[in-house]
């Protein structure tokens, strides 16, 4: 059984023009940087991408905008982006906007072969156009279903060779989910150890979801706002 | 005298219980966290992965890998948690947040919310605000009574596109403290010096006045 | 804030008769023994006991079937018990019997606040009588919900004061959903640890979710099947 | 002659491949484990919270908190995973996993299986069958091709309540190895020395007989 690839470009090697793509992450941290950029230069074109966030101009699924390979964006945030607005201004982008523990659920669902699900958030809002509604003990719930993606592009801080993933902070964020939700999961991780060196315990994304593995050839890890003391 | 946001921050903070578990949205909200009395302890909740969110960092030990939901650099405490956004939203959803204080740009007289959408504008989300207001058992809006423009906040019905339905709880202003009870802004609370008529005049919903309205006390 | 209590006795303090519990484990493995033995001492009676199995015959939730202390039990298994099936043959037990996924994802869904979801375990056998089937993408489903339960009784390795939980090996199975799920959750843990000793990314049960935590007095954690090489 | 239940475990290990993830039910399906190919690795699923189990432990380290599906106490392996129930049924209802191997009592020739109650005796649950039968790409029932009393287990109809619809894809037993095809049972293989007829006669179900048959291979 071998998962371990080179790097980010061999081991996106079949992702096609029009794939869906599911990308950890949210804002900046935590996100597939090492993949990001391979994608950018691969070129596929008519992508839909599911992530939480569109990144800054010059960072993270930004960098997708600028190259125009972005059809479609599923998100629940997409501000900190004037070419994305520009952009979406022009009709040159399809937006959904997702509630974000709506996007977080959904993927899950994905992952847990569950087709759909009510949930409370945004009933009686615009969200909630076109959805069943439907009353459980007296609250007023909506029905939102799993999504379906080709791939999901997953960053964690350390892996083992089988494909076990550790997150580090509150870059885990959609991560977690995201890997278990696509045909194909490549994760990259700071660090790829051998098998036996992760406690078994301590695994957040097991191996069963990892399709593909690598470590990135480096991270720029860049913060959207730094605040201190 | 009206007050400012630092004092509204203030405000809110006396809702506050020991052992409470919290949600502060971004903008007004995340200013409560100065004002925390020091007698009581509350967890503060990133949904974006944190439980027991602590202060800024210092500037050795900026983390790119811990950022709060408004995205600046955060640390831990002893005790926090770190989880994914499934679980996230799920204790969310799932009722465990005590008290949830979010901004908004209406709120209607029987506790309808807008806080993600002004129609024509470049829209950027609602993030996990629709989440937070179709869940939490105690949501209070921090904001200024009146827009920039001098129009009232305070609705008989919200014009904007709406975040959640019959959610608020309590508003608390520059000007004063309502509670929303039986379709009405009822009034509790008025800011040091400013009267009744203040109050109503700024707000276009229906205010109910008991006879008794204090002036808020700001610890 | 203060969620420490002194031992098993004091926390079900408020436990009533006919009150729903749920309680952790997978077969001996994993389960609430000391609240077991304080709920026995009690003597609460008419209790609903929503738990993968039922114990054996002197361990487990199988001591409170011998002071007759449960009216019905939702497991999905309940082997190994003599005297659960004779009181079930007797009718003096009510049991439902619910596949194990739907079980773990029920409680899941309780705690997350998913009123009800979609699954495709039991689809055309007798656990779908009564039950709503839908088709998504051409394969059917069953529409399970959330339960509703008046306490969960949790079992970890490791929690701090807070409530922060970790759990050891397959120890781990239902009891962090369950957790999730109660309205009161009390949790006991083999070691009580005081805050800051638990990494924050190794939290398997966040605090949020516990009310009520105390350490075990002894742990017997019999074994059903001990097999060696 | 027909198989033991060591040698069905031996004939159903042919069908893993390098890089597998396995969940083998209690039973025969156990016994597998025991005859995976040396050149190739796959991991063992236990539904109770567990990728990469490992052999039983010495005496000595024998851990009440790591037992199997079947409750009995085993190993981890480097590459292990330990989770909650919840994850572990999310993994099998997504399709993660490769090959479920399980135990039955009928079989029918549309796919159908039966392995959880019997009418009239004590029913002690489903466990996890009714989710793994529900969810997985790629079910294998291992079985004595009759019963105690003689009957065929192999049958056009189940008699017994179901666990799960037209989910089994092939049939190894002590005598033959069946595929469900177009509501068929499809002899594939034949225990060593055992004659098609043989095979038929102990299928009440319809059986489709190709022109070649061959032994089965036990490596």
């Amino acid at each position: 059984m071998n998962k371990v690839y080179e790097n980010a470009e061999k081991a996106i090697f079949d992702v096609m023009d029009n794939a869906t793509i599911m990308l950890g992450g949210f804002g900046l941290c935590g996100i597939p940087e090492n993949l990001i950029s391979a994608l950018v230069k691969k070129g596929n074109t008519g992508l839909t991408c599911i992530s939480n966030n569109a990144g800054v101009d010059n960072f993270g699924i930004g960098l997708l905008l600028k190259t125009k390979q972005v059809k479609k964006m599923i998100s629940s945030y997409v501000g900190e982006n004037a070419e994305f607005e520009r952009q979406l201004l022009n009709n040159e982008l399809e937006v959904e906007l997702i509630p974000q523990g709506t996007l977080a659920e959904r993927c899950r669902a994905t992952g847990a072969g569950i087709p759909a699900f009510y949930t409370p958030s945004g009933v009686g809002t615009e969200v909630a156009e076109g959805k069943e509604t439907r009353v459980f003990n007296g609250k007023k719930y909506l029905l939102e279903k799993a999504f379906d993606s080709d791939f999901a592009f997953i960053k964690a801080w350390k892996g083992d060779r089988m494909g076990n993933l550790i997150y580090k902070g509150t870059a885990r964020n959609f991560n977690p989910m995201m890997a278990t939700a696509g045909k194909i999961t490549i994760a990259e991780v700071e660090h790829l150890v051998p098998n036996g060196e992760l406690d078994p315990n301590q695994i957040h994304t097991p191996s069963i979801y990892v399709n593909r593995i690598f470590e990135g050839e480096k991270y720029e890890k860049r913060i959207e706002k730094i605040t201190t003391q | 005298m009206s007050l400012n946001k630092f004092q509204i921050a203030q405000r809110i903070a006396n809702e506050l219980k020991d052992g409470f578990y919290v949600n502060l949205g971004i903008g007004i909200p995340t200013l409560i966290a100065n004002y925390i009395p020091k007698q009581i302890s509350v967890v503060l909740q990133s949904e974006n992965g944190l439980l027991g969110m602590g202060p800024f960092p210092s500037k050795e030990n900026v983390d790119p890998d811990l950022i709060n939901a408004g995205k600046e650099t955060i640390t831990t405490l002893d005790g926090s948690a770190l989880f994914n956004s499934a679980e996230s939203f799920g204790m969310i959803r799932g009722g465990r947040i005590d008290l949830t204080v979010l901004g908004a740009m209406e709120v209607s007289q029987s506790g309808d919310i807008a806080n993600w959408k002004i129609p024509g504008k470049m829209v950027k989300g609602m993030g996990g605000a629709m989440d937070l207001v179709a869940s939490a058992q105690n949501i209070i809006v921090a904001m200024m009574h009146t827009n920039k423009k001098g129009e009232s906040k305070l609705l008989s019905q919200c014009t904007l596109p709406i975040t959640g339905l019959k959610c608020v709880k309590k508003i608390v202003t520059n000007l004063a403290v309502m509670e929303i009870s039986n379709n009405q802004f009822l009034l509790k609370e008025r800011a040091p010096g400013v009267s009744i008529k203040e109050i109503i005049n700024a707000t276009e919903g229906k205010v109910v006045v008991p006879d008794h309205v204090p002036e808020m006390i700001l610890n």
